[in-house]
């Protein structure tokens, strides 16, 4: 078990951080999705030694990473924000960094080098990182966090302000990074950011773990409320026919082209609707639901999914 | 104002062989183009000159060649610009110190408005902005979402004409950003107020742009509508979603003649073969035991046409 | 490489100070600690030029000006600054202990600012005076430079905010006017110390007397830094 | 009557709350100023550790000195005489004597506020702010300029007039009080004189370097230690180099406006010409500074760091 979270509260004067939370984490990537001010960083800045819990207990690798210097060994933390010593090159930088993580001082230069070579940095090593985009320095912090070839990987906001191609690439790399064995959480508050690096999230969201696992898994949840479905096909009357007398349907309305259906069970309602479409044999053009898409599983989870006009 | 009707046929922004040169850096490599819509995404990787561009229309920076706002000469009416212009700022730009309301009246004032006046519609842009209860706290003290929208609220204090949004929704989480686009997108209409939104979230701009300008290399690789961006004309290939298992129906349809990519856990997208129909997808689906949960044209995003622009050296469209 | 080595302390201080020193020599810190410090020489030479050789007295009192000015300038920039924007999230998410991260920084900064201080002052006296500067003089503004350094150190973590003020203010107007007192208050004086130290004025003091005054006021300073500094988060 | 119906009036309407175009004219970009000035006023003013406990003390410094003037009257003061060669009474040289207190006050203002003001702009990313607007380097620099003068002045000009006035309520007879009527502009002009100098200076120290905390260390630098050392190179050498100390400067133009001759003391070396010569120079180099580096950055314009 990477990290164990036991009850774990942080407060700052009277703000509150992280309530109560109690999780586990055993490997591959994770994806940390809260609200701003949810309490993403609060837990990563936890996990990476820089905040004493003020309640409760959180270790990694079975040590607390605020009191044991040695387990700070095998993490590698990426912090949200831009500030970094500009003064340096990336390469002094992340050699410092390398250094600082133990890193035998004749080593720590070629570690440096492979490392932001690993994240595409090869070129631009020798400049300063005062000049540098946010692209770049996203890069540059990613090497400083996994030069010193940690076991377990805190990224917090690596995407953020990242061009798209840029951002292509850094989701590549840190697949990579996945790929070779270690842990990796990566926090993000854009939700298609994370889709397109991990489908394993935890859903944070004021100051506690709102819901954990497989976004897929997680997704059936919205099965929970009511859906719409929207289908466009050639004859709308026969499902709206057929489907007016089942249970699970709220509404039907005639739309231009096509039916609305509402629904209270959307899992039996598309298989009804599948069903109906075979054994007719209609040509469904499109069909659609502006409630299915993780957009909506989020804010579903976060409580309040706001009227749609 | 009285030439109202003359502005209002100009086009919003007109270059002609705009070039700017930091050094031996061309910033910005003859530029030609002619912009007009009501919301415009700018976009380009870092380093595109999309910062340089918004500075030459300012009338912030000398350059060589033509840039008109409005209308207006950028190089001599530079000050006259500014204040039909509304700038948000992508980094943090405020005064230590001052809450919400004092920053919007300031901005107000800076741009030429009456002290009454600028602090009437510094409240009234607030309240537009959703920071109704919260504008009299200081700023140091905001969340990143609250901080965006006091940037927009100043940057809407002086009724401008055209507002430029520098990555607004960046740094905001789903519900914000919603709230954010919400805003932006009702501007137009509310307000009767151009927007140009640059920003490297690409849905953003899906959602809410009529028009996209990519700049790449100090060059403007293309002008036109999203649908244009996208290439919407003819596609034949479907975008599919299942609740579970895409590889799998991938599987069988390819069996049955159709071409399949699998994009994802949930997703793929089809090619039918001639004559057939989505009953095909929902019999297969339902044969392997599959949901399907959503059909539709397969449209390339922005994303995807955005990279082919960008990452096509020769397709420089010239408006 | 995965032996998971973590760095010994020694190594640490060595690694930090080395980047203290690279930001300092990049950043533009150490020019303006250069000029306030080299004020001194073209001053004595002034005073020179004036025919007017002088004794030193009037030396080092300029010397102990610029010394309420440059430590407080470097430590609270170097430490100060790195926690109110948040780089010092590098340095605690590294194997290693806190106190290390301050005493690799004030491993550079005191004797650079030694350096400045005493090289200014020695420039000063053989342009000035023209003779050599007395060991005791030298080592006095060592020992200043160290004193203030530590207080200023304290103040920083304290205050990261506005360190460098306050630490200014508490020269300008406790340190110095407090030494000048007739009274014991002066013992918590650095400057009071570094007077004495100097053997340039008779006050009945003793040098071993001042350094140890000195020493333990280093040593409260430095335990006010590093408990907090291990208590800071973030 | 009939023929001309009184439109009804409703019994209830919804009034359009919707947005209103601005259809007023703009103020002329050279009036951009004014509202920095005030913003720079506004700001200092606002907690208690930036201007209000400087002016505390100098309200202090201002009842000492009146209290003084009017207990202490007749009694002679060390160090200045009067132009016939009688020893001056603490009546006629207590307002000149204030003035180095002012000054002090005025030093910390500077320290607090003054020596940040455009370091910290650029720190904040305040430029951008400003300079998106219709606002021009100049607006700025006045603006700024206009600003701290005002706080100043509410210290240095504030403080020497009520004191005047104190000195002209102290007159015995209408006759010595046409006489000495003069003292209100001298102190005026001495005031504003001060307060320029105190405005100014730290301006153009906090445009030197772009960081806040050096910008305060090299102008404290200057004022403490490179003026202490003017004074005592002019010692020494007999010289009217302690003009360079802009407090000594100050000084030696109070007494000469009040018409005093300094017997001893910082200022005695210091040609009252020369000291007006240093003072106002400061002032136009640093107001040439500030204007030097703020075009610079306009011309950096907004956004990144391209």
């Amino acid at each position: 078990m990477t990290v164990v979270v036991d009850n774990c509260s942080k407060w700052y004067g009277h703000v509150l951080g992280v309530s109560d939370v109690s999780w586990q984490l055993r490997g591959g990537i994770v994806g940390l999705l809260g609200p701003n001010g949810a309490g993403k960083s609060t837990l990563i800045k936890m996990m990476a030694g820089l905040l004493r819990p003020s309640r409760g207990s959180l270790t990694v690798f079975g040590k607390s990473p605020f009191h044991d210097v040695a387990v700070r060994r095998r993490i590698g933390y990426a912090p949200e924000h831009e500030k970094t010593w500009d003064e340096l090159t990336a390469l002094e930088l992340v050699t410092v960094m390398a250094r600082l993580a133990g890193v035998a001082p004749h080593d720590a230069r070629g570690a440096a080098e492979r490392a932001l070579a690993q994240m595409g940095m090869t070129d631009a090593m020798h400049r300063r990182v005062r000049g540098f985009s946010k692209g770049m320095r996203q890069r540059t912090k990613l090497a400083t966090a996994i030069a010193h070839d940690p076991d377990f990987l805190l990224l917090d906001e690596p995407l953020t302000g990242v061009d798209p191609i840029a951002r292509v690439d850094i989701v590549e790399r840190i697949r990579k990074l996945a790929a070779a064995g270690k842990t990796v959480v990566v926090s993000s508050h854009v939700l298609y950011e994370i889709e397109s690096l991990t489908s394993e999230i935890v859903v944070i969201y004021r100051g506690q773990v709102l819901a954990e696992g497989n976004v897929y898994e997680i997704r059936k949840l919205i099965d929970r409320h009511p859906h719409r479905i929207r289908v466009e096909c050639d004859r709308p009357r026969d499902i709206a026919a057929e489907l007016a007398t089942a249970d699970h349907v709220a509404r039907i309305v005639f739309e231009r082209g096509g039916v609305l259906i509402e629904t209270r069970d959307p899992d039996r309602c598309y298989d009804a609707l599948a069903q109906v479409v075979i054994d007719r044999g209609i040509v469904v053009s499109a069909l659609s639901s502006p409630d299915n898409n993780l957009g909506a599983v989020f804010e579903y989870l976060t409580g309040e999914s706001r009227g749609r006009a | 104002m009285t030439d109202d009707a003359a502005v209002a046929r100009e086009p919003l922004i007109v270059l002609e062989r705009l070039t700017k040169r930091y050094g031996t850096i061309i910033a910005l490599d003859g530029v030609n183009a002619i912009v007009d819509g009501q919301v415009i995404g700018l976009l380009g990787p870092n380093g595109a000159g999309k910062s340089t561009l918004l500075k030459a229309l300012l009338g912030l920076i000398p350059y060589q060649g033509r840039a008109r706002v409005l209308g207006l000469d950028a190089a001599e009416h530079g000050t006259s610009i500014r204040d039909r212009v509304g700038y948000m700022p992508e980094q943090e730009a405020f005064l230590a110190g001052m809450n919400a309301v004092e920053q919007c009246t300031y901005a107000g004032e800076l741009s030429g408005l009456p002290r009454t006046e600028a602090m009437q519609r510094a409240h009234a842009a607030l309240y537009y902005a959703g920071l109704e209860e919260k504008r009299y706290q200081p700023i140091d003290g905001y969340s990143t979402g609250m901080k965006q929208r006091v940037k927009l609220a100043q940057a809407l204090v002086h009724d401008p004409e055209i507002l430029f949004l520098d990555e607004p929704t960046n740094g905001l989480d789903p519900r914000s950003r919603d709230e954010m686009l919400e805003l932006i997108t009702e501007l137009p209409g509310r307000r009767n107020c151009a927007i140009v939104l640059s920003t490297h979230l690409l849905p953003d701009v899906e959602r809410i742009c009529d028009q996209a300008v990519i700049m790449h290399k100090g060059r403007v690789r293309f002008v036109g509508t999203i649908d244009e961006l996208r290439g919407a004309r003819g596609s034949t290939a479907l975008a599919i979603e299942l609740k579970a298992d895409a590889a799998q129906l991938a599987e069988v349809l390819t069996a049955a003649g159709a071409t399949c990519a699998v994009d994802s856990a949930v997703t793929l997208t089809v090619t039918l073969p001639a004559g057939s129909t989505t009953q095909l997808v929902f019999r297969h689906a339902r044969d392997a035991g599959l949901q399907v949960r959503s059909i539709g044209v397969h449209r390339q995003t922005v994303e995807a046409a955005f990279l082919r622009v960008i990452g096509d050296e020769s397709a420089q469209v010239a408006p | 490489m995965t032996d998971h080595r973590v760095p010994g302390s020694l190594e640490t201080v060595m690694t930090i100070a080395a980047l203290t020193w690279k930001r300092l020599a990049r950043g533009r810190a150490l020019w303006v600690g250069v000029i306030i410090s080299s004020l001194l020489v073209p001053f004595a030479s002034a005073v020179r030029s004036s025919g007017n050789a002088g004794t030193g007295e009037e030396l080092i009192m300029f010397a102990l000006l610029t010394l309420a000015v440059v430590p407080p300038m470097f430590v609270s920039s170097s430490i100060g600054e790195e926690i109110e924007e948040r780089t010092t999230t590098y340095l605690w998410s590294r194997p290693v202990p806190r106190w290390t991260v301050l005493a690799g920084k004030l491993a550079t900064l005191v004797p650079v600012t030694i350096v400045l201080a005493v090289g200014s002052w020695s420039l000063a006296m053989l342009v000035g005076p023209q003779r050599p500067p007395s060991p005791e003089s030298c080592l006095a503004l060592a020992a200043g430079v160290t004193a203030i350094s530590m207080m200023a150190a304290g103040i920083a973590t304290l205050v990261p905010k506005h360190g460098m003020p306050l630490s200014i203010c508490y020269m300008l107007f406790f340190d110095l006017p407090i030494g000048a007192m007739p009274i014991s208050l002066s013992e918590l004086s650095i400057t009071h110390h570094v007077y004495t130290l100097t053997g340039m004025f008779r006050d009945g003091a003793t040098m071993p007397r001042s350094l140890l005054a000195l020493a333990i006021l280093c040593a409260v300073w430095g335990t006010v830094a590093i408990w907090r500094i291990r208590r800071l988060e973030v | 009557m009939s023929d001309a119906p009184v439109p009804a009036r409703p019994a209830g309407t919804i009034h359009d709350l919707g947005y209103k175009r601005y259809g007023g004219a703009r103020l002329a970009a050279s009036t951009r100023w004014l509202v920095i000035m005030r913003q720079q006023v506004a700001h200092g003013w606002k907690t208690w550790w930036r201007f209000k406990a400087a002016l505390g003390l100098g309200v202090i410094v201002t009842f000492v000195a009146g209290g003084v003037m009017f207990l202490l009257q007749d009694r002679a003061v060390k160090g200045v005489v009067l132009p016939e060669g009688i020893a001056a009474t603490l009546t006629d040289a207590t307002l000149p004597r204030a003035m180095q207190w002012y000054s002090r006050v005025a030093f910390l203002v500077s320290l607090t506020i003054g020596a940040r003001v455009v370091a910290g702009d650029v720190q904040s990313g305040a430029f951008t702010f400003y300079f998106a607007r219709s606002v021009r380097p100049r607006d700025y620099v006045l603006g700024k300029l206009a600003g701290m003068c005002a706080l100043i002045a509410m210290i240095y000009v504030g403080g020497p007039l009520l004191l005047a006035i104190a000195r002209l309520g102290l007159s015995d007879s209408t006759d010595e009080l046409i006489a000495i009527l003069p003292v209100i502009p001298k102190a005026l002009a001495m005031g504003m004189l001060g307060t320029l100098a105190f405005a100014a200076v730290p301006l153009g120290f906090s445009a030197l370097v772009h960081n806040p905390r050096y910008a305060m260390a090299l102008w404290a630098t200057y004022y403490l230690i490179v003026g202490g050392m003017a004074w005592v190179l002019s010692r020494i050498t007999d010289s009217g180099i302690a003009a360079l100390d802009l407090a000594a400067s100050l000084d030696r133009i109070a007494y000469y406006l009040f018409d005093l001759q300094v017997v001893w003391g910082r200022s005695k070396r210091i040609d009252p010409a020369l000291a007006l010569g240093s003072v106002l120079a400061h002032a136009a180099a640093a107001i040439a500074l500030v204007i030097y580096q703020v075009r610079r950055a306009h011309l950096s314009g907004i956004g990144g760091a391209s």
